[in-house]
């Protein structure tokens, strides 16, 4: 299946979940949230999203700023 | 000596709040974060990069500083509430540093969106450090919204200007219910100090320390600094004279 | 870390000197002194008061600190040969901070009598750290007549009104021979830290201290603003900007 | 003899020193300097300076200032 | 010579603007606007008392200016527009000066009521000259709210501190799609030749005329400063630097 | 209406004195006079050039304005004297602008030399006008020896920055005992109007007027600056109040 | 019947129009502008309106200000 | 015989006047000094001043200047 990642079209197996991407995707799980298509998804619960075709995922984490 | 510095419950240990934004290098960051003596550092959320190895917390939890996202790049309340939200769930913490800009030259807040978001933030359970404009009615609306400290610029962000308007700094300060933190502006250590003596309870920089020639060595000099304006507010400084006033005895003069 | 403050070969350990003149009295002076960190401090002389017991030399041996005679209330150069080698015998010293003032108004230096002074005081092997006021060319003159160092007003003395012409301070500095002293108007800690970031080698102020609500207090605000100024002026601030700098990415926003 | 001293009318005893005055007249000799008819006398030589009728005798000493 | 200063496509024969409010007397009055030269006067609306006869009208019309009611003293959107409405009906015209403060201490904005009720009064077909802050973003605001003259202040009403900001006014001219009338603040002409010279297209001044020692001589000052500063910002001024440059040839010296 | 502009017994139609220097051609140069309404111009003397025709005095006389030669680029009081000497006797005019820089760099006055020069002409019957720093007490001892009128700087020759120690000029009015003339570092209006409202009598200006993008506009608005600012500091401005004061009723407000 | 004028109760002979209290109240009708009940009420139908017993009524004009 | 005018050497015959070297040197005489060996002359005494070989002569006349 073929979401978005952080603006990127990315292909990824079926049935992968948002825990699996998000160690695949960060360097270090630490600092990291993510939001799918556009909520908000707390760390806890990333082993049971199931992401699906087409969503709209990002993954942030904190930089120097401000 | 001094009273604690206190935000929402939670003292802090120094008075500076220093930016991490603009440092060239982590070790660098570090060194100024040393130097400084702070107890927090802000911080923004922006989109994992694969290739990246190490992170800016790394060197904050090291140190350990308290970590405060920003919402730096928000342009509406809508935008700032999920960042804020993204900065809370990755950094653990419910407190926010809320930007919410009119656009990328100046940088200055939109006043009606950031009392929008504010309002959405607080109700959401944040504590929110305000990042506003040196209008006084603002940050009185902010604080009836609830924030936990009201933030004026001095100048616009990395400008190194100082404090254009010390009058208004002065009037926020005068009805303030929630501490005061000159935000924004600051260029060097008179800056600084002046920005406590006008009665604010703390100063945030960034640019002013990490895009120092030396930017360990200006941390340590805004650390003298804030505490020297500190000090100097409290000990009442004499009042300003048009005409002169000796300072030696004009008495017991020999007949020379 | 800083590089040593010296006048005249001698190695001072603070770039803040202190007044004495002012202190309500001596146990308020010696909490100031002590607070200040300074190693130099300003006495006048005066008739013999056969009523009074214990001195300000007390105070200041005690403490370990240079003691510096000045000839306030000089007008002539006459009477401040005479009133500085009276200084010289009592304290056995032959550094003088010479003042020659044309009136007590305005308390400000007579140009010519002072130059005329520097050159009759040098000549007798006085150590000259002279009073003047921000006029460069005078200060020139007066290094080129042999004085040790060289000490403009910010403001007049007493006035607390800080630094009224920095451009003055800057063009003394950038051709000074002998280290600068910005003596007189400092009013509170954010102008002592303004005259060290002019480049400035050292501070000397009497009542912004002796004469605040807390003396102390604002003694050991000084000492922290003349560190806070000089590290700030060796750490190269940022340039001033008229427009804005983000010092938050702007990249890698999320799309929210 | 009346001398002026410090700007006040005193009389004193033939042939006092510049010595006994200072020591009669200040509370502590340390930091006081001495100066007869405008000129300073140095402190090495108060014991043999003997004051005459009239002198004008100033005795400084350092206090508060500038 | 100049070029026209227009409002709302009406073409006003002066770039001073005088408010009435402060004169001692309504003879006081007259010779201040005539004196001024100004082509429109501010006027605020009250209860009618039968005991007065009599009015500041009469003033203005026989001077044959234009007369601008406004809405001082209004705290909400809603005050504001029944008092603009009432404004126009008594004095029909659909200009008005829109003032929605925040408070009595103050007289600052409100910037949140200010710009709702910006956008009703538009909505009501008034043609709006706004009193506000120095915030640009507050002043973009209200031109895309439909404002026919943005009016920031120069500082707050009555003072005579001038132009606390310039930055900020500078700002506000350099994006404005509507002409900018410095409003509050002025004190002396020098303050009213500085806000032509940032760029401002006129001046609003009461105060600084009606409670002069001598109104009608210090309206013709600042009929004579707004027209320097008009004249100065567009005859292009030298650029300020660091160091002297020489106004009489260094060549041709005599050999003396 | 205002008094008459009087030195040395001479009255002169306007306050403003144009400095020739630096306009680009005698047609602009012309055209700057006229705009601005002088009644007096300086010149320097320099070695004939048997290459040229046609000379700034033919405008100047052409005009009917005085003329006033200037003694710029001398360093020494012998050098003046014979400058002030050859100028006389070129334009039979017993009146001179004084000028003894130190350097070429700073063109700042040398106080000593300065002095000297003015006891030295006035001694031989030239009417003194003596361009100095802003040093209060230079300026006493200028007028004590016989000088016509003082001309304090606001800032150095062509630096455009204005008066940068208003403080100084309101002291050197404050006892002058003869005409004060704001000269050199005038940018643009607002700074002639200022000095005009710390008490000047006048105001002596080139580069500001000459090397403007348009001269002639400049000058009308230095014209129309020195005479707002003369009438303001006649007029008796406003006190400067920390708060706000209403300029609109507070009583009569309707109930809406 | 009794009406509140400009914050002052007044009583007024029954039938009484706008056009007639503005003209009684005001001292020259140029340049004042009323309000019943929080209304503003147009010049050109003051002779029509009838006044009725309780209303607010608001008569302002132009004072110097701002 | 040779002077020095206004710091160029300079070729004058014999017996030549201070009034005689003005005309010919100075575009107007309108506006001019001039001093010979550091003194001033009176513009009234040019004619009578006869010029020597070796003199140093300045003429000068007004300039737009500060």
């Amino acid at each position: 299946m073929t979401l978005t990642i952080n603006g990127e079209r990315v292909d990824l197996p079926d049935g992968s979940t948002l825990a699996e991407l998000v160690t695949s995707w960060a360097p270090a799980v630490r600092g990291v949230a993510a939001a799918v298509d556009g909520a908000v998804v707390p760390r806890g619960t990333w082993t049971q999203v199931a992401l699906c075709e087409g969503q709209q995922v990002e993954l942030l984490t904190a930089v120097q700023g401000g | 000596m001094d009273d604690p510095f206190i935000i929402a419950g939670q003292e802090l240990g120094s008075r500076l709040i220093l930016g991490t934004g603009g440092a060239p290098s982590p070790q660098v960051l570090d060194e100024a974060v040393v130097a400084s003596g702070t107890a927090m550092c802000t911080v923004a959320m922006r989109r994992v990069d694969p290739g990246t190895s190490g992170s800016v917390l790394d060197v904050l939890v090291a140190r350990g500083v308290r970590v405060l996202p920003n919402t730096a790049g928000c342009r509406t309340a809508r935008e700032a509430l999920l960042t804020a939200r993204l900065g809370r769930e990755a950094l653990e913490t419910p407190w926010v540093k809320l930007e919410v800009v009119a656009d990328d030259e100046t940088l200055l807040p939109d006043p009606v969106e950031l009392l929008d978001a504010t309002e959405s933030l607080v109700g959401d359970g944040f504590t929110v450090l305000v990042y506003t404009n040196d209008d006084p009615i603002l940050a009185r609306r902010l604080q009836q919204a609830g924030c936990a400290a009201v933030m004026p610029l001095g100048a616009p962000i990395g400008s190194g200007l100082g404090i254009l308007n010390p009058h208004n700094i002065e009037l926020i300060v005068a009805e303030a219910t929630v501490p005061v933190v000159l935000d924004a502006g600051i260029g060097t250590a008179s800056d600084a100090a002046l920005a406590m003596e006008l009665g604010c309870d703390a100063v945030l920089l960034a640019s002013a320390v990490t895009r120092a020639q030396e930017p360990a060595l200006m941390a340590a000099a805004m650390a003298d600094a804030v505490r020297a304006g500190r000090m100097a507010h409290r000990a009442g400084r004499i009042p300003r004279r048009e005409h002169a006033k000796a300072s030696s005895p004009t008495r017991g003069m020999a007949a020379l």
